[in-house]
């Protein structure tokens, strides 16, 4: 029984140890370039990461179908780093001794202990919907791409968007739900200078992580009689948030939240009663996007898909496809400017910082990323549930940049000065 | 002061509070028996109410039939778990028991979301969401609904500590080794405190399950469910009750009273310190019974 | 701080009285353990302490080592009041105890529970332990002296390295005595060191406590059952019974008490044994 | 065999009570020393910081742990807190000007006053309701450290690591990094052997066992508790220093939660309470076992075409984490430390087996 246990356990060593290997093996072939997209399949982020990895492989697989770019596959690993730093530091230095140029962890934590790294080896980092909002300073971050509006956008096009809607938001009242961490604190600052702008009143309820009890929270915001509420979560909360304010016989039409919410939210609130919640689309969502239609073709059809096939078109799948096809015409805009690579960090960089007006077939709306603006323009439109789907109600726009910029710079220029 | 508010948040917390209560009931039957603490109760419910849905969804069963099957299979779980886990840890130190549970809270967590799929479930058990309005008053059906079906569990199983198996169990909460003495199997004792566990667990995920819908974060019912079990003392039923209602006000008030003032979500913080202040008050908590040591 | 309380204390025992217990009462709940009990222990003398069980006698014990500090009454030790001081300072006062079921501790070696006893004269902390090679190692190796000293002395020298769990009962009570006897105690209290031993084991023990007494100058109070013992080596006993004195003085005197033998047998036993005996001890 | 006993005879105290007294011991642990010196040279980027640094670390943060629940027997589930107490005072101070060696210290000092405050609900209750105290007061100590700008450093809540030097030399690049956390490892392990052989170890031991024997013997386990509080949670802050510093470079509250305690519990338990050894063999297991088991899923994936969902894939770390705390307290609760020494055991006496014990 003493010597079982210990063959078991070394011919279970000896296993691990053989794992570690081939992936040394893959170094050696030529004509790839190196994704990594450690992202977070188990801890806090698991109500997005499997939609959106799903959408960022398919669109990946797409493109090599169709032969790759400039000659070169495109090789993602995908691993989980479970919002665990360790993990995730392990798994970014592995694939950055096999030559990864960049990386995509869908992680604020995660993203933000790897900003001094990144920006030391010059790896680039996608940072979409995650990450610091201030990494929209080009200047000051080079390597770090949010390729998306940030929060500080999306509550500006919000609050753009209430005052279109009644025209003027003086002495209207504004409840700010949201999840008590600094994901949820973010937009703060924003609504704050806002209101000093417009002349709203602004309420704010912050909830304990990760929100699954909300029950004493939203008699109050009922009670306060808003004339509108935005709630700011994630997963769990965003269900909870909704579920609880119909509960309590707040109008839904006059609910919004941020890019996070999804269809499979809808379906575990109930799709009829949620009728009429109000969120912000980074893009074309559902089946009838080019690139969308592309994926159904030539991936799915044949069986290649890297995950159901229900879930193709899906809100957080198409977030994996729009931002995969920004990154992927980054690549494109460096073979541009330098055919022969060598690919490295700096060679996508480049390619990443030339993209121009970029739509991918009209899925997104055109976005342009200098060195000075890596959000892309911060574009976005709002939607509305319809009991069946998100339909759009406005058309892209953008709104209080100089409000937003103005809380960048002041981020930026404070990391720019203690953090190096 | 808004006094409606305030009674608004206490009618809500009271209830809330009894349906953490039910959680909570796990971890003292379970430590009446056996003396530990049950740290995956939590983990637990989250279980039952995977299995609750695992069986009216995807195996097409109605509700009502779901929930008497999820009952049946988690007391068999939890039965199972003791004999096969717990009971080769009579003899180690406490915090080895303790641990365990921990391990095997960490275990479902993952076991769950892996094979039944992360993302959140909706678990309809029929309650409507539209607000019921009592004067002015808006009372949450969910919360209502799930808290009168928490207080009745919670009699239930008062009663049951009356009957001849409660008997038995309470010889056993006693003196294990006087009741093996006299015949009593313990083991099968603590083995069926185990499934009354799970079960009771099953119900709390259940009612949780349909109110905030089902995912991992169920298992987080634990650290209010401890708080509960601490208040009221770990080896008394009624004070689940009682400390159930004190936790469940608390926090709600809390949220109301507190949260503006400090800028930030309390809510987790008043379990936290309720566990703290009673353990360095009143360890044994309200109901509790203080055990003197030998030497 | 040891040596200033030694010096007081040789001042104050003109009287030779190593302690003196007046009234003490103590109860638990509802149960009056100990009744307004007096005891004293004199100098270099064994003092028995007997009775039926419950009687009180550990409850006494942990009264003077200051376990459960008494209700009513007051103890003195070499002369000073400690009513109410907490265990490890009556144990610096140069007291030292085992415990009736062995209070040994588990997972150290017989050496380490040994070296525990010099705890006394120690000075533990955690810079000693970080600058072990300037600070430590002496004080480690001069205290090792002292342990193997009563390792010869309790002749338990093949069982230095032994895992005290492993070893058997007989040996284990003995290393608990060696562990108190290594902190050089003026005044030692046995708690029932021979339950549980047969004859031959019971002798050595006997011997040791003896010895204890004639070579290092230690006074010591014992509870017992055996009688025989009990008769052998104390100078003096104390019998209790529902934590009140029944009968005091020597041994032999003392358990043929009438008193004595009718709580130790119950009302007719006893009547018996008297009986038997000729109406008289 | 080379691994022998026999013959080894000593003459003094001091030789007798050495840390390893065989000389196969000693020489192994020289040639682990001397590894672990050359590893910058001798291993690729990846394995030293990927792997290396990360170990000598958590295990660090485990012996310091380990001394408080191994050897002390008090349970703390929030060591955590204590931890990013440490973490925060002294990246706060190094950004305030401060020299590294001293940041260090006063994080050390910061979290030992934090765990006094911990300890003192260990003079209160014990076993099972000092476990939930602790675990309280980790929730605690975590909302006052995202609630209190302060501390957390504003609305963005991270804090980025400004360069540093330590008595004088700048740590820049893997290998100075490496250098410094491998140098608190080694203190920190030294100080752990010897507490063992030392009047302070047997002390916390005796506390440890029976608490009442320990009083009567002399032993103040009022003060003791304390100061086993105190010990560790210093250990704690200067690791928790030296994980931002080394290794995180920019710290959030998140990084100290709930579950950084319990990663440590876990590294205790299935390295063995008690054992140095055993916290680098936990820490190693722990930290690493979901790492490989992601890459040999990953792989079999890949190259035997195995179809596993995503979300079942992505959760077999946890399922195996959890596993494994509870595979190890069935079947060998002393730990990996147990197993090692069952084979250091078989090799000493063979081939006489009926030697062993």
């Amino acid at each position: 029984m003493q010597i079982d246990r210990r063959n078991m356990l070394a011919g279970m060593g000896a296993a691990a140890l053989a794992s570690q290997v081939p992936v040394r093996v893959a170094f050696g072939q030529d004509k790839t370039i190196r994704f990594l997209l450690t992202q977070d399949f188990t801890r806090v982020y698991t109500f997005v990461t499997a939609e959106y990895s799903q959408g960022q492989r398919d669109y990946i697989s797409l493109i090599n179908e169709r032969g790759g770019i400039g000659g070169h596959k495109i090789v993602a690993e995908v691993s989980d780093h479970g919002n665990d730093l360790p993990r995730a530091i392990e798994s970014y230095e592995r694939a950055k001794a096999q030559g990864m140029v960049l990386v995509d962890p869908l992680s604020t934590p995660v993203a933000r202990a790897l900003v001094t790294r990144v920006l030391a080896d010059k790896v680039n980092m996608i940072t979409a919907f995650s990450g610091r909002s201030d990494a929209a300073d080009g200047s000051v971050f080079p390597y770090i791409f949010p390729l998306s509006p940030n929060y500080w956008t999306q509550m500006g096009l919000l609050i753009d968007y209430f005052r279109q809607t009644d025209g003027n938001l003086k002495g209207k009242k504004i409840c700010f739900v949201h999840i008590d961490t600094p994901f949820g604190k973010e937009p703060l600052p924003i609504l704050e200078a806002l209101r000093d702008k417009l002349g709203y009143e602004l309420q704010t309820f912050p909830y304990t992580p990760p929100g699954n009890d909300q029950s004493a929270i939203w008699p109050q915001v009922r009670r306060a009689r808003p004339d509108w509420v935005v709630f700011w979560g994630a997963g769990v909360g965003q269900t909870v948030a909704l579920t609880e304010a119909i509960r309590n016989g707040i109008r839904m039409d006059r609910m919004s939240s941020s890019v996070w919410l999804s269809e499979s939210d809808m379906d575990v609130v109930g799709r009829e009663q949620a009728k009429g919640v109000l969120k912000i689309d980074p893009c074309v969502l559902g089946r009838e996007a080019k690139p969308i239609q592309a994926i159904l073709d030539t991936v799915v059809k044949p069986g290649k898909g890297a995950g159901p096939e229900n879930k193709v078109g899906t809100v957080y799948y198409s977030y994996g496809v729009m931002i995969t096809a920004l990154i992927l015409e980054g690549v494109r805009k460096a073979f541009e400017i330098a055919p022969n690579g060598p690919i490295s960090g700096p060679w996508l960089n480049a390619g990443l910082h030339a993209i121009k007006d970029f739509t991918a077939d009209g899925m997104i709306p055109a976005t342009t990323i200098t060195t000075a603006d890596h959000q892309g323009g911060g574009k976005g439109r709002i939607s509305r549930w319809d009991g069946g789907k998100f339909t759009p109600i406005t058309d892209w726009y953008s709104a209080n940049q100089d409000v937003v910029w103005a809380e960048v710079k002041k981020y930026s220029s404070e990391f720019a000065k203690t953090g190096k | 002061m808004d006094w409606l508010l305030l009674a608004e948040l206490g009618i809500n917390g009271i209830f809330v509070g009894l349906m953490y209560g039910l959680v909570a009931l796990g971890i003292v039957l379970i430590y009446k028996t056996s003396g530990l603490a049950n740290l995956a109760q939590g983990a637990l419910a989250m279980t039952g109410a995977y299995a609750a849905w695992a069986i009216s969804v995807p195996l097409g069963l109605p509700i009502w039939l779901a929930i008497p099957l999820a009952l049946v299979a988690m007391f068999c779980f939890g039965a199972i778990t003791e004999r096969l886990a717990l009971r080769r840890m009579i003899g180690q130190p406490v915090i080895m028991a303790i641990m365990l549970t921990l391990g095997i809270e960490i275990m479902l967590r993952g076991l769950l979301p892996g094979f039944a799929g992360a993302a959140v479930k909706r678990l309809d058990i029929g309650i409507p969401v539209t607000p019921l309005f009592v004067g002015d008053l808006l009372l949450n059906r969910a919360t209502l609904i799930g808290g009168t079906v928490s207080f009745a569990m919670i009699l239930l199983s008062l009663l049951l500590f009356n009957s001849r198996l409660g008997v038995v169990m309470r010889a056993v909460s006693d003196d294990q080794t006087a009741s093996w003495a006299v015949g009593i199997r313990v083991e099968r004792a603590i083995a069926i405190s185990w499934g009354l566990a799970a079960a009771s667990a099953t119900v709390a995920g259940v009612i949780w399950g349909a109110t905030q819908g089902v995912d991992w974060s169920l298992s987080l019912l634990l650290i209010k469910a401890l708080a509960i079990a601490i208040l009221g003392g770990l080896d008394s039923i009624p004070g689940v009750l009682i400390a159930g209602v004190i936790v469940g006000v608390a926090e709600s008030v809390a949220t109301g009273i507190l949260d503006p003032l400090v800028g930030g979500g309390t809510r987790d913080i008043v379990a936290s310190v309720i566990i703290l202040l009673t353990l360095l008050l009143k360890p044994h908590g309200l109901f509790g019974r203080e055990h003197i040591e030998r030497i | 701080m040891r040596d200033q309380n030694a010096k007081q204390n040789d001042a104050m025992r003109s009287d030779g009285r190593i302690l003196e217990c007046r009234g003490i009462e103590r109860s638990f709940g509802g149960l009056k353990a100990l009744k307004s009990v007096d005891i004293h222990v004199d100098r270099g003398e064994i003092f028995g302490l007997v009775g039926p069980n419950g009687s009180g006698k550990t409850t006494m014990v942990n009264v003077v080592t200051g376990f459960y500090p008494p209700n009513a009454g007051s103890v003195q030790l070499f002369g000073q009041d400690i009513t109410g001081m907490k265990p490890n300072r009556v144990a610096r006062m140069g007291v030292a105890r085992t415990f009736q079921n062995l209070a040994l501790f588990r997972g150290m070696s017989v050496l380490d529970n040994i070296l525990l006893g010099r705890h006394v004269h120690m000075k533990p902390g955690a810079l000693p332990s970080l600058f072990y090679w300037l600070w430590g190692a002496r004080e480690e190796i001069a205290h090792r002296r002292a342990a193997e000293d009563i390792i010869d002395f309790m002749q338990l020298q093949d069982i230095r390295d032994e895992p005290v769990e492993v070893i058997p009962m007989g040996l284990q009570k003995r290393v608990e005595l060696a562990r108190a006897l290594v902190a050089e105690p003026r005044f030692l209290i046995l708690d029932e060191p021979m339950a549980g031993m047969n004859q031959e084991e019971k002798e050595y023990i006997a011997r040791f406590i003896l010895d204890a007494r004639d070579e290092r100058n230690v006074s010591i109070l014992l509870i017992e059952h055996h009688m025989d013992v009990v008769t052998a080596i104390c100078d003096r006993i104390v019998v209790l019974s529902y934590g009140e004195i029944i009968a005091q003085g020597e041994p032999k005197a003392a358990i043929a008490d009438p008193q004595v033998i009718t709580a130790y047998l119950g009302e007719r036993a006893a009547a018996r044994v008297l009986q038997a005996n000729g109406g008289a001890p | 065999m080379f691994y022998r006993r026999a013959g080894i005879r000593f003459t003094r105290y001091r030789d007798e009570r050495q840390i390893w007294p065989l000389p196969l011991d000693r020489r192994l642990m020289l040639l682990v020393l001397l590894l672990a010196l050359a590893a910058p040279y001798l291993l690729d980027r990846l394995y030293l910081v990927g792997y290396l640094l990360p170990w000598l670390i958590w295990a660090t943060a485990a012996l310091g742990l380990n001394l408080l629940m191994g050897t002390a027997g008090q349970v703390h589930l929030g060591y955590g807190a204590v931890i990013g107490m440490g973490a925060y005072g002294s990246v706060h101070l190094v950004r305030a000007g401060a020299p590294l060696e001293l940041a260090m210290l006063a994080g050390g000092l910061i979290s030992a006053a934090v765990g006094i405050v911990f300890g003192a609900a260990a003079l209160r209750v014990k076993g099972l309701y000092l476990a939930m105290a602790t675990l309280a007061m980790q929730y605690i100590v975590d909302f006052v450290i995202s609630h209190v700008p302060f501390i957390s450093g504003g609305s963005q809540a991270t804090i980025t690591v400004p360069p540093v030097r330590f008595l004088g030399i700048p740590i820049v690049g893997d290998a100075a990094v490496y250098y410094m956390a491998l140098g608190v490892c080694i203190v920190v392990t030294l100080f752990m052997l010897n507490v063992r052989r030392t009047a302070f170890g047997r002390a916390l031991a005796a506390v440890r066992e029976k608490d009442y024997a320990a009083e009567v013997i002399g032993v103040d386990t009022f003060r003791f508790k304390l100061l086993a509080f105190w010990v560790s949670s210093f250990i704690g802050g200067v690791v928790g220093s030296v994980l931002a510093v080394c290794y995180l470079r920019s710290i959030s509250p998140d990084q100290f939660h709930i579950e950084l305690s319990i990663q440590l519990v876990a590294m205790v338990i299935v390295g063995g309470m008690g054992s140095v050894l055993g916290s680098f063999f936990g820490a190693a297991l722990i930290l690493f076992a979901p790492i490989v088991l992601n890459n040999l899923i990953g792989f079999m994936a890949d190259s035997m075409d195995m179809q596993i969902s995503t979300d079942l894939r992505a959760h077999v770390p946890l399922m195996l984490y959890g596993g494994l705390i509870v595979g190890f307290l069935l079947w060998e609760p002393l730990g990996l430390a147990k197993i090692y020494n069952n084979m250091r055991n078989y090799f000493l006496v063979w081939p006489f087996r009926h030697a062993q014990r």
